[in-house]
């Protein structure tokens, strides 16, 4: 078998080689997104079964809700847009996994104006069946509210004078669940997934102000900024973009979607390795006939 | 009068907030007025997001009606638009076609097209990142050659090849990069960032608070 | 399979295809895509404002909870339209700024209370070799680079002597985190790409397979 | 400005004023005992001086600003940068494009742009060079024409100001990414100006001005952006130093108060950051780092 790997691996740099040449030959960008084209397909044909080692933040979140008493009450929020699915659902799909494997009672929301509501539903409904939860009486879908300050704020003290209904119209006081729940006093933990700067006013509003523990999955874009709280404690673990979606689905051994995209992930990076000292490489070669700057 | 009355909203919207992060909600009258303003909030700012709708009509019907140049695509648009927010607003007690919920052509034609194109746009990126990263990344100066470095770095760590590979030059490398790079020097520069931006923050809202800052009101 | 879901499939990956042609050049099926998404997000914000605001937060309430004074907001709101006339657009400055007065206040003490002192605090750590040298240059490298990057976005004073030197040090620092971003969101760019091939290849060529299968 | 007019002090008596009545009560509750259901939160007192302290140094120095006070500002080098650019579309006659940003009129960032905008427009009026600033909000649209508008008069051409160059282009990220793109490669515009709030499209637009041969000068406080512009573009203004050069060009008096007040803030916690890791080395810290608890 090893012999087959390492002629897959020879052959695809060649090819890998082969498009970066052309591009800078006939300086047409069409061969490097041929060269990208090939460098995701191929793996997903041919998946290859790569370690995923735990990151430090990953395994706090896990053990943070593994750490939850069961039927404790969870707020489930889906803050990422259409744009970044491939990253953040996966992340929702093993949070929910995770909270539904623990009998917890799930609140979703979201502070997305385009999709955040039906995302929210199509999500938690095909889990549901899966768990056979029930809707109002193991989770419930609070749905949109504009104006993402007041709406964090407003649920501090009273959750129905801000949601006076959930996503489909249904009174709050005629939902079971949410019976004695009135604000964050009486949620558990707070599990954040999100692909824009709302982590920051959980942490600053609802975690410093309501002391809620918040831990995120959030898109590798974002992960870097969220090391501060991280150490600081005000976040409670952290799924960092793709890598950090896999290690959670290997905690929880739900290999999904992003396990699956790691081997592409890889030959990518590589490839954009590769690019990078290639362009840098001919870049400062042909310097010495000019100065820095692009005339 | 023009702009005394909203300073003064502005201050008083404001102040609530101040007096309810310092008085405990329940022993005071806060405890029902704070979420109350704050509902009130939630309503004006759905207006605004009905702003921008009525905007994005108002600017394609009149390139269709001046047939301008391109005026099918916009027409595509107003259809699309309307055919998207008709069926949302009858009730679904007449047919599950209407509504926003599972099962209506909202939901259908969110799920369906409206919501792979997006996603579809965002992941031309990753070919643009590419080609960027041959054409466009240089080391053009020491501080670019530093972050080209790092970007390296980090980009192999991330990866399972690429930690495999760095595990092979020192076994512990992997982890000293997360807790010396990631953990260290990323973690400090954005605390430094983070409080710089949050007195940056702060001073806006107190200006806008007391009537200072007004280029919002369009002055 | 059912047939809807069929159809289901093929329109998405319809949409993708369309969408990725714009690789190998700009196309009217682009375009148009393009300008049917922009009109499909303008609807869905139209129908979400219909349900979530006006039916659930002012007409549902007033109604049938007694909280008649809901239509205030809703009067605020519809204020907000006086933007479009050039006369009337001062009209509106009363509804905004109760929406962005509010909106000051809240940040005025978070990023005060929730950002400032608990990142200072946890900035302040031991330098002391009680556990290890490993963890005393942690704490060096963090102390260094939050002072170091303050220093560098400080504008009172000319980056000279001392101060100069702190904020090369800060902009060494600030280079090492930004590389850190970059690598990262290499990594987000890619998986939406990964995301789109995994429902061409899974889903819609599974879709076809299992029709001839 | 607001600080002449009657109503602009009544807010900022009235703020101090309750601000100074709080501790009054505070204190006065603290000795009645009751603190289990105390009006006033004892706990968050730190939070109330930090306003205090931070309300009063911007304020103080946002008076001085008013009055004319020589107050001193480093002259942030991307502004040179800027100045020669612009100077440079003049000689070829090509064009400046200058984007200001992805986001509506309230974000700082967005206000910061227009501000720049003023500046480069003062350039573009007086040597008549071709000036397009793609706008994607009605109200952005609205101040961006007003500040060109401004700049025309100023340099004596009102008459070569036309409504135009400042333009509504499209309201949705990636519909306005594709337009500017397309002036770019048609137009070849001799420099890119983008000031402002940037996302995933700024390597985009970063990625074709490269393309197209332009001069590319950025400044945006997103950090996740920051990379792309500083990998491809000649020059990049990163976060505050964004908001200091709207503040150096345009000497307005809040931009200037704020910016020196937020200087002095620094200054301050840098000094409390030291004096903490001495206390903490030392072992005796735990009544000075209860001081930045937030409850």
């Amino acid at each position: 078998m090893t012999i087959l790997l390492v002629f897959a691996y020879i052959l695809l740099i060649l090819i890998g080689a082969f498009l970066l040449y052309m591009a800078f030959k006939t300086d047409d960008r069409r061969y490097i997104y041929a060269a990208v084209a090939f460098y995701v397909i191929f793996p997903v044909i041919v998946t290859l079964k790569l370690p995923i080692t735990t990151s430090p933040e990953v395994k706090q979140l896990y053990d943070a809700v593994e750490a939850l008493p069961d039927s404790s009450t969870v707020m489930l929020t889906f803050d990422y847009y259409p744009s970044t699915l491939a990253e953040t659902e996966p992340m929702s799909h093993a949070a929910l996994h995770h909270l539904f494997r623990k009998d917890c009672k799930v609140i979703t929301m979201t502070t997305i104006p385009l999709g955040g509501p039906s995302i929210a539903e199509r999500v938690t409904r095909k889990l549901a069946e899966e768990y056979n939860k029930v809707y109002g009486i193991d989770f419930v879908n609070l749905g949109y509210k504009a104006n993402y300050v007041a709406v964090l704020k407003g649920m501090g003290t009273s959750i129905e004078t801000i949601y006076p209904t959930d996503n489909s119209g249904t009174r709050l006081s005629e939902i079971p669940m949410m019976e004695n729940i009135e604000n964050y006093s009486d949620i558990d933990f707070i599990f954040v997934v999100a692909d824009n700067s709302i982590v920051d006013y959980w942490i600053s509003i609802v975690n410093a102000q309501y002391n809620n523990p918040v831990g995120t999955g959030v898109t590798a874009v974002m992960a870097p900024r969220y090391f501060a709280y991280i150490s600081s404690g005000q976040m409670t673990g952290m799924l960092g973009g793709m890598k950090g979606a896999a290690e959670y689905e290997t905690l929880l051994n739900k290999p999904a979607a992003a396990n699956m995209g790691m081997t592409s992930q890889s030959l990518v990076h590589l490839f954009i390795i590769f690019s990078v000292i290639a362009g840098n490489i001919i870049f400062l070669t042909s310097k010495k006939g000019r100065d820095g700057k692009r005339t | 009068m023009k702009t005394t009355v909203p300073v003064i909203a502005a201050f008083l919207s404001g102040f609530v907030m101040l007096l309810a992060f310092f008085f405990n909600p329940e022993t005071s009258f806060l405890g029902r007025l704070e979420p109350e303003v704050l509902s009130w909030v939630t309503i004006v700012g759905g207006f605004t997001l009905l702003l921008g709708v009525v905007s994005i009509i108002r600017v394609n019907y009149s390139s269709v009606k001046r047939k301008s140049s391109g005026w099918g695509y916009k027409l595509a648009t107003l259809v699309s638009i309307f055919a998207m927010a008709i069926p949302a607003i009858f009730p679904v007690r007449w047919s599950s076609l209407f509504g926003t919920g599972t099962g209506s052509i909202y939901d259908w034609l969110f799920n369906y097209i409206d919501s792979p194109m997006m996603s579809t746009m965002f992941a031309m990126l990753a070919f643009y990142i590419a080609s960027a990263a041959f054409r466009a990344f240089r080391a053009r100066n020491a501080e670019a050659t530093l972050l080209l470095i790092t970007a390296t770095l980090v980009m192999l760590w991330r990866v399972p090849m690429g930690e495999a590979l760095l595990q092979g030059i020192h076994g512990n490398l992997p982890n000293l990069i997360n807790t010396y790079i990631m953990n260290g020097a990323n973690m400090a520069v954005q605390r430094g960032i983070i409080i710089g931006a949050a007195l940056g923050a702060a001073a806006m809202s107190l200006r806008i608070m007391l009537g200072i800052e007004r280029t919002y009101m369009g002055k | 399979m059912s047939l809807v879901e069929y159809i289901q499939i093929w329109v998405i990956a319809f949409v993708t295809l369309s969408l990725f042609s714009f690789l190998y050049r700009d196309n009217p099926f682009y375009k148009l895509s393009e300008h049917i998404f922009a009109g499909l997000s303008a609807g869905y914000y139209f129908g979400l404002i219909w349900h979530a605001v006006i039916l659930q937060q002012m007409i549902d309430p007033m109604f049938d909870n007694g909280k008649w004074w809901l239509f205030i907001p809703g009067i605020l709101g519809v204020l907000m339209f006086s933007r479009f006339s050039r006369k009337y657009s001062w009209i509106s400055r009363l509804s905004l700024a109760f929406v962005m007065g509010n909106t000051a206040g809240i940040f005025l003490l978070s990023e005060l209370h929730g950002k400032v002192l608990p990142q200072m605090q946890s900035t302040m750590l031991s330098l002391g070799f009680e556990n290890g040298l490993g963890s005393f240059l942690l704490a060096l490298i963090v102390v260094v680079g939050v002072i170091s990057t303050l220093t560098y976005f400080y504008f009172s004073k000319e980056h000279k002597g001392l101060l100069g030197g702190v904020a090369r040090i800060g902009i060494w620092f600030i280079m090492i985190s930004f590389g850190a971003h970059f690598g990262y969101t290499v990594m987000a760019r890619i998986s939406l790409l990964i995301g789109r091939v995994q429902f061409l290849y899974f889903d819609w060529i599974g879709s076809i397979i299992n029709l001839f299968s | 400005m607001a600080f002449s007019t009657g109503s602009g002090r009544l807010p900022f008596i009235f703020l101090i004023l309750i601000i100074l009545i709080m501790p009054v009560l505070s204190f006065a509750q603290a000795d009645s005992g009751d603190t289990a259901n105390s009006y006033f939160r004892i706990e968050r007192i730190n939070a109330l001086v930090a306003m205090i302290l931070f309300s009063v140094v911007i304020l103080i120095y946002t008076r001085w600003a008013k009055a004319g006070k020589d107050l001193f500002i480093r002259k942030i080098n991307g502004l040179d940068e800027v100045e020669e650019a612009v100077g440079r579309a003049t000689e070829m006659g090509k064009p400046v494009l200058f984007v200001p940003g992805l986001q509506e009129i309230d974000e700082i960032e967005t206000i910061a742009g227009i501000s720049i905008l003023g500046r480069v427009a003062r350039i573009t009026a007086r040597y008549e060079t071709p000036l397009l600033v793609p706008v994607r909000y009605p109200m952005v649209l609205a101040a961006g024409q007003e500040v060109v508008q401004q700049a025309y008069i100023e340099e004596g051409k009102a008459d070569s100001y036309n409504k135009d160059i400042v333009r509504y282009v499209a309201g949705e990220q990636f519909a306005f990414t594709a337009t500017v793109n397309g002036f770019m490669m048609r137009e070849r515009p001799a420099t890119n100006i983008y000031m402002g709030a940037f996302f995933a499209e700024s390597l985009l637009l970063a990625e074709t001005g490269n393309a197209a041969g332009s001069i590319q000068i950025a400044g945006t406080a997103q950090p996740a952006q920051l990379p792309f512009f500083i990998a491809a573009c000649d020059y990049t203004l990163m976060g505050e130093e964004l908001y200091a050069a709207s503040a150096y060009l345009s000497r307005e008096p809040l931009l200037l108060g704020g910016l020196k007040g937020q200087d002095w803030m620094k200054v301050l916690i840098i000094i409390l950051i030291l004096l903490g890791i001495i206390l903490v080395s030392a072992e005796v810290s735990d009544w000075y780092l209860s001081m930045f608890e937030s409850v």
